[in-house]
């Protein structure tokens, strides 16, 4: 890595002869900075952008089973996705799961949080049980609730007789399918989305709340007017992020109602998923993907511009 | 700061009530596991409490095997995310090259890219590469990780630039810095990342289904889908026996890195 | 070996605005010098430059006579200071002094020796073991100073070095950077934006503002005949009083602030009636007036007892003049005192160019004392 | 902390080198493994080393049965591998139809690919025109089999031009489960089970009024069930002989024929007597043995489930038929084991030897009491061990009897097609729609449109 260069004489340093160096600097920094990104850079271009290209070309073709083009068919993928109604309930599917997943699962782990928060005998032990879905797979957590929203043995539907009202049909009323998909997966991103908004609160100083107590302020409000404008880089971040995995939401509708009833729960993954491994229509598929990704990436792009506009960082 | 009485029994209230909803579904599944199928079936309360649900699931297939698989798995993509994310993380920080903003966001933009959406594709490159039925390719494709890098990214950011520069100074190559000053210093938030990777790579289910075809290196998941039938009853004693196995080493490690998780995550959500 | 140069050096970033314009130096071997300056004035990017750390966007750098502005940093045969101490926080005192050499690959021995010949000169033989956090900022400093020490380096170059110390701390440290620089032989280019650190520790300074070199000279020189207004009022502590001042032609007079009337004396004999001029007065020369020679009554508008001087702020038209008078003088605020004024103890400036068109006479009165 | 992250990495480099060049290396180092290591061991040297005579010759088996099935699937080829020398079948789980078949059609032609491979029987077209296996048939004439001694009902649907292309291994039927305590309390004659949809419709009617708390019939939205009771009409699911004439270009029903089904199940829906369970099976079977439910639809797999954990009489009858039309009988379902091509001979052969011994009656007496499955080969029906359960549980017979009293016809013998899957969960939908107080002719329309056009789709991706 060193550069042996030897210095040279004082006479003879013209300007181009630096230039040359320079240049040569940029390059070997160039080549330095690629090194340590090779390797990354190698395997998102195999498993990621080669994909990603590969996607691209399909979502043009009619495949075969095996995912072979067979006949090059331009935009009609697109087009008859348009016009599919089925595809549009999925992108409308996908929106509302968006709609009720993200702001509940921030609620409910900035809740948890904020009582979490408070400096009391044995909080670790709430912590812990708090952040503990974090620690429940998908297959796992899908499996919990598949059971729970069981219409005649489970739990949830038990407890509402018992408490004198008639059962929901939750994973086959597609009134509430799409709900009820939606608190599983509520509950299992709380554990992650808790311990980021923790880690947020706790990195308040807390000179903030005492100067507050000496202005006297009651608890909501400073709980309005300093934790959450200082929590907003954190919340920032899990909105981000959270809403990303909506979009991306896949192993608990496979598990919990595989799309059904009448598509209510089709969000564009499942589509996805589902259009390549049942119906082997790979080119269809790939132009949900690309439609997924574009969408994605706009929703993610708003959010940067809408967001950081609100974000007060230290 | 002392809190007054009545605001304590409060926040107990508050904490002991909402952590036992947080809680319940993973403590029916535990006390389901011990259940009878008939128990379960009648949705009466546990008569009787029994291991045989999971000698059952232990019994169906190599539960072992599988849960050694994982650990193999898990801890391989765990160490590659963070050798190739602290990597590049250290290039986007500590080095100064040309196209670096625009390749970070290019990196930034692969978190948008759903894993599903491209698994067929992944699937041929894999068998190409002659990788079905082996841990590289259960674990290769995951080593590039966006979150990673940026998690990373902003942790190495809070890392005094003059580090750098004395360690330039004294005449110490970039490689041997990152490797001598940038890891030890940026130990915390490889904990968090590699809890994280782990979690993670514990969790994933359908690639492994996709990638193997046999039990030489299949992951626990893909047990706990082969105790899911497809035309016959289910059962779920045997299920949540199945479930608690898979869930108990990842909620162990949760539990023992929690706070480290916690600490780590912050720093790369909040700079 | 040390002699620094700089030809027209400039630095600019992203081709706008230059942070450094054409600047122009020389380092003497073994000599202290400080680069002093507000804070963005250039003054680091200047420092880093020589140490390679900045690109240098024209000019020639050079280090005993060698063309250096395409080695890195490590060919460059320097050590450097930060203020941050850039200490490994996961290394221990000794780790953290031994670092550089480990990287050149030193033998062992000859590591453990210079280890100890350091250790022992900077006080830190107790705390090898220590890691940084568990240091005062006192040590810290040291161990960064060790570190620069123990690489044998002709050239040392520090950045603002003592400025996360508290003020007894500083100027301690003070003492014991030049003793150490006088002791080895060093050559130290020095950063700081402390006028004082510059004046107490500098074999000349340089002042640096917006990019350019506004002076460069003796500690002394540069309080005495500062080359133009920046100068003078950076240099000094408290700073110069200033006051914008018209000559009234008929009545020779000198007006200042539109409220001090002084009479032309003959010192003012080659100032040019024509342009607008910034007259500045050192606090000490503004005397207090005895029965005999007070010229003037200001009024007292602040009083600082400093216990063996007193301060006294006046007010003087728009703005506010110090006097540092030697003892303790009871002065309520708000009382008319007199001063004595002597105008052979102004410097006069050119508003416009801000240029200084004539130094105090008091400096060629009086020499400065030599021991 | 400093020494451990070279080590570290330059283990990643290798273990990454290692793996990359040397696949099977990683088998030998399987320290947790319990059991079925050898299986496993033996299992990744495969092919190749065929022969070698000291070796088991290895057949490798992809299926798709999860839980009680893979457990009965796993004593046969256990009991297989214990009952000779020379094979070694190793019978490995592949995830659900679909993804095992999208695996096959990635590792078609390369060393993954299995020996024999467990499809679905809508699969069957795919696999045809995947070009990657071979027709059973030539097995047949090669070594003089004789399959006239299997179902003919089951044997009808995996011939295609007189070509036998898969082996039949799971085979069932739908039948209608009902609750014979139920119906007594209703009073409703238990041994006379409802035989038409409107009958279904009155029986429901009954059991609501005699419990409240119990809903009459439940219909899983499930299109091979459509498929059923369209074919019970002697309807067509497809044009062209349902596919086996020529390549289908629409749907073989009629509006008639298709609606009835809806209109049938909007009457029960609106008589407040129908359980919607959805698309889920399991949900549905738990809520007709937890007693919310008094008759539904289901495949003949789940007879031996049902009967042993149901707390009340089980009855089993023939699947229902609209009013003024034949019962025409059912189509088999289940799936079916493939030959795949391109290994060699010995494997192939030893791959024959194992799908003769899966037909023994034995083997399908086994299956067949053990599962609730058919047995292929109706010799199995005079083994002592189904005689035993029939005399235990003789509801099991009707499923039998159902299967032998479906007259051969294009409409029973089934449709074929690679769009079937697709059409499957379009038909879904439609039903889900209608439980869900949909309107019937808009479903009904939406969903002939959406079938036709995934015909359409599907021939127009092969490029015709």
């Amino acid at each position: 890595m060193s550069m042996h260069s030897t210095a040279i004489p004082a006479t003879a340093g013209s300007q181009i002869h630096f230039d040359k160096v320079k240049r040569k600097q940029r390059i070997k920094n160039f080549f330095k900075g690629m090194l340590f990104l090779l390797p990354s850079i190698v395997l998102f271009g195999v498993f990621l952008f080669y994909p990603l290209v590969r996607t691209i070309y399909l979502s043009f073709f009619l495949t075969d089973a095996a995912g072979n083009t067979t006949v090059f068919v331009n935009w009609e993928n697109y087009v008859n996705l348009f016009s599919s109604p089925v595809f549009l309930q999925s992108i409308k599917s996908t929106f509302l799961f968006v709609l009720y997943t993200v702001p509940v699962t921030i609620i409910i782990a900035l809740f948890l949080a904020v009582i979490a928060n408070e400096k009391l005998r044995g909080i670790g032990l709430f912590r812990t049980l708090y952040s503990s879905t974090m620690g429940i797979s998908v297959a796992a957590a899908s499996v919990f609730w598949l059971y729970l929203f069981h219409p005649s043995i489970g739990l949830l539907n038990m407890l509402l007789e018992a408490a004198g009202i008639d059962g929901v049909g939750w994973l086959t009323d597609p009134a509430w399918a799409l709900i009820a998909v939606s608190i599983t997966t509520i509950w299992m991103n709380l554990g992650f989305t808790f311990l980021i908004l923790l880690g947020g609160l706790q990195s308040i100083d807390s000179y903030l709340y005492e100067s507050a107590d000496i202005d006297g302020a009651g608890y909501f409000y400073k709980l309005r007017r300093i934790t959450i404008p200082m929590l907003s880089p954190s919340l920032f971040f899990v909105i981000t992020v959270t809403i990303i995995n909506a979009f991306q939401t896949f192993g608990q509708i496979d598990i919990l109602t595989q799309g059904g009833p009448v598509n209510a729960t089709n969000l564009i993954v499942y589509s996805i998923y589902r259009e390549a491994f049942v119906n082997y229509q790979f080119g269809s598929a790939s132009a949900q993907a690309v439609l997924l990704f574009i969408i994605i990436l706009i929703m993610t792009f708003l959010q940067f511009k809408i967001g950081e506009r609100r974000v007060h960082y230290q | 700061m002392t809190i007054p009485i009545t605001r304590k029994i409060i926040f107990y209230l508050l904490l002991i009530i909402s952590s036992m909803l947080v809680f319940s579904p993973t403590l029916m599944a535990f006390v389901m596991s011990f259940m009878t199928n008939q128990d379960i079936m009648t949705g009466s309360l546990p008569s009787s409490l029994t291991l045989d649900n999971y000698v059952k699931a232990f019994n169906q297939f190599p539960l072992l095997k599988y849960l050694f698989n994982s650990l193999v798995v898990s801890i391989v993509i765990m160490l590659g995310q963070l050798i190739l994310s602290s990597l590049a993380a250290y290039a986007f920080v500590f080095l100064e090259f040309k196209g670096r903003d625009l390749l970070f966001y290019v990196f930034i933009a692969t978190m948008m890219v759903p894993f599903e959406a491209s698994i067929i594709p992944n699937f041929h490159i894999i068998r190409d590469l002659g990788w079905i039925d082996t841990y590289p390719g259960l674990t290769v494709p995951f080593f590039a990780m966006a979150f990673g890098t940026f998690l990373l990214r902003q942790n190495f950011k809070q890392i005094p630039k003059e580090l750098r520069e004395a360690s330039q100074i004294a005449g110490m190559g970039d490689f041997k810095f990152y490797l001598t000053v940038v890891l030890p210093v940026a130990r915390t938030s490889l904990v968090t990342l590699g809890v994280y990777g782990f979690l993670t790579s514990w969790n994933m289910y359908l690639w492994p289904l996709l990638s193997t075809t046999n039990d030489s290196v299949r992951t626990v998941q893909i047990g706990l889908k082969q105790l899911q039938t497809q035309e016959q009853l289910n059962d779920w004693g045997v299920i949540m026996a199945g479930a608690i196995i898979v869930v108990i080493p990842t909620l162990i490690l949760l539990f023992l890195g929690q706070s480290k998780l916690q600490k780590g995550l912050t720093e790369g959500a909040l700079k | 070996m040390g002699q620094i140069d700089l030809i027209d050096i400039s630095k600019s970033y992203d081709k706008q605005k230059n942070v450094l314009d054409e600047i122009n130096l020389s380092i003497e071997e073994g000599e202290f010098f400080v680069l002093v300056g507000p804070s963005g004035s250039g003054k680091s990017t200047l420092l880093r430059m020589i140490a390679g750390l900045e690109d240098i966007t024209s000019g020639t750098l050079k280090i005993s006579d060698k063309i250096v502005n395409h080695l890195p940093p490590k060919d460059r045969n320097l050590s450097m200071v930060f203020q941050n101490y850039a200490l490994y926080p996961h290394l221990s005192v000794e780790q953290n002094i031994l670092f550089g050499l480990g990287a050149k690959k030193v033998n062992k021995k000859e590591q453990q020796k210079r280890l100890a010949e350091t250790a022992e000169m900077m006080g830190l033989s107790e705390l090898l073991n220590r890691k940084p956090k568990e240091l005062s900022g006192g040590q810290k400093q040291r161990v960064a100073l060790a570190r620069s020490v123990v690489s044998e380096a002709p050239l040392c170059l520090m950045d603002e070095p003592l400025s996360n110390l508290d003020a007894k701390l500083r100027a301690q440290m003070r003492i014991e950077i030049r003793r150490l620089q006088k002791r080895l032989g060093l050559t130290m280019v020095y950063v700081t934006h402390d006028q004082v650190e510059a004046m107490t520790m500098g074999d000349r300074i340089m002042v640096l503002n917006d990019g350019k070199i506004q002076q460069v000279g003796k500690p002394i020189t540069l309080y005495n005949e500062p080359e133009n207004l920046f100068v003078a009022s950076f240099i000094g502590s408290p700073k110069m009083n200033m006051g914008k001042a018209v000559y009234s032609m008929n009545q020779n007079q000198l007006v200042i602030e539109d409220t001090l009337r002084i009479a032309q004396g003959p010192d003012m004999d080659d100032i040019p009636g024509n342009i607008d001029l910034t007259v500045g007065i050192r606090a000490e020369h503004l005397l207090p007036g005895t029965a005999e020679n007070t010229t003037h009554h200001l009024e007292a508008v602040n009083v600082e007892q400093l216990g063996n001087e007193t301060l006294i702020a006046f007010d003087v038209g728009s703005t506010l003049w110090m006097a540092k008078w030697l003892g303790q003088w009871d002065v309520q605020v708000g009382e008319m005192v007199p001063v004595h004024i002597d105008s052979g103890n102004f410097c006069f400036f050119d508003s416009n160019t801000g240029l200084l068109i004539k130094s105090a006479n008091f400096v060629k009165e009086q020499e400065v004392v030599s021991i | 902390m400093k020494k451990i992250f070279p080590i570290i990495m330059l283990g990643i480099l290798l273990f990454i080198a290692a793996c990359g060049s040397d696949s099977s290396g990683e088998s030998t180092d399987d320290a947790g493994a319990e059991g079925e290591t050898e299986a496993a061991a033996t299992e990744t040297a495969s092919g190749e080393e065929s022969g070698d005579s000291n070796e088991k010759q290895v057949v490798t088996f992809w299926h798709s049965m999860g839980g009680a099935g893979q457990e009965a699937l796993n004593a046969i080829v256990d009991s297989y591998n214990d009952s000779q020398e020379e094979v070694q079948v190793n019978a490995e789980y592949q995830g659900s139809y679909d993804e095992a078949l999208t695996k096959f059609n990635s590792v078609a032609g390369t060393d993954s690919a299995p020996t024999i491979i467990q499809t679905f029987e809508i699969g069957t077209m795919s696999m045809i025109n995947s070009g990657s296996i071979v027709p059973i048939q030539e097995f047949i004439d090669a070594d003089g089999y004789d399959m006239s001694g299997l179902e003919e009902n089951i044997i009808n649907y995996y011939s295609l031009d007189g070509t036998f292309y898969s082996m039949p291994f799971n085979s069932s039927t739908p039948v209608m489960y009902y609750n014979k305590d139920a119906f007594e309390e209703a009073g409703l004659d238990p041994e006379a089970p409802p035989e038409t949809f409107a009958e279904v419709e009155e029986a429901s009617k009954a059991i609501v009024e005699s419990n409240p708390d119990m809903q009459g019939f439940a219909l899983q939205a499930y299109g091979w069930l459509y498929e059923q009771l369209l074919a019970n009409q002697g309807a067509l699911l497809l044009n062209n002989d349902n596919g086996r004439s020529d390549t289908p270009s629409e749907i073989g029903w009629s509006e008639e024929e298709g609606k009835s089904i809806f209109n049938w199940v909007e009457n029960m829906v609106n008589d407040g007597t129908f359980a919607n369970y959805g698309t889920n099976g399991d949900n549905m079977l738990a809520g007709f043995l937890a007693g919310d439910v008094s008759m539904f639809l289901q495949s003949s797999a789940n007879s031996r489930d049902v009967i042993d954990n149901a707390p009340f009489e089980v009855g089993i009858a023939f699947l229902p038929h609209p009013e003024g039309k034949e019962r025409a009988g059912v189509v088999i379902g289940g799936a079916s084991l493939w030959m795949i091509d391109g290994k060699p001979e010995a494997e192939t052969d030893a791959a024959w030897d194992f799908m003769k011994y899966l037909q023994t009656p034995e083997v399908q007496a086994e299956w067949h009491v053990g599962t609730g499955y058919f047995a292929i080969n109706p010799d199995a029906y005079e083994e002592q061990v189904v005689i035993d359960a029939y005399e235990e549980m003789p509801q099991l017979q009707v499923t039998v009897d159902q299967l032998q009293a479906t007259t051969s016809s294009y409409a029973t013998q089934g449709a074929l097609m690679d769009m079937i899957p697709e059409g499957r969960k379009i038909m879904e939908t439609a039903l889900e729609s209608v439980y869900n107080g949909g309107d019937v002719d808009e479903a009904y329309n939406t969903a002939v449109e959406q079938f036709n056009h995934a015909i359409e789709q599907a021939n127009a991706a092969r490029g015709n």
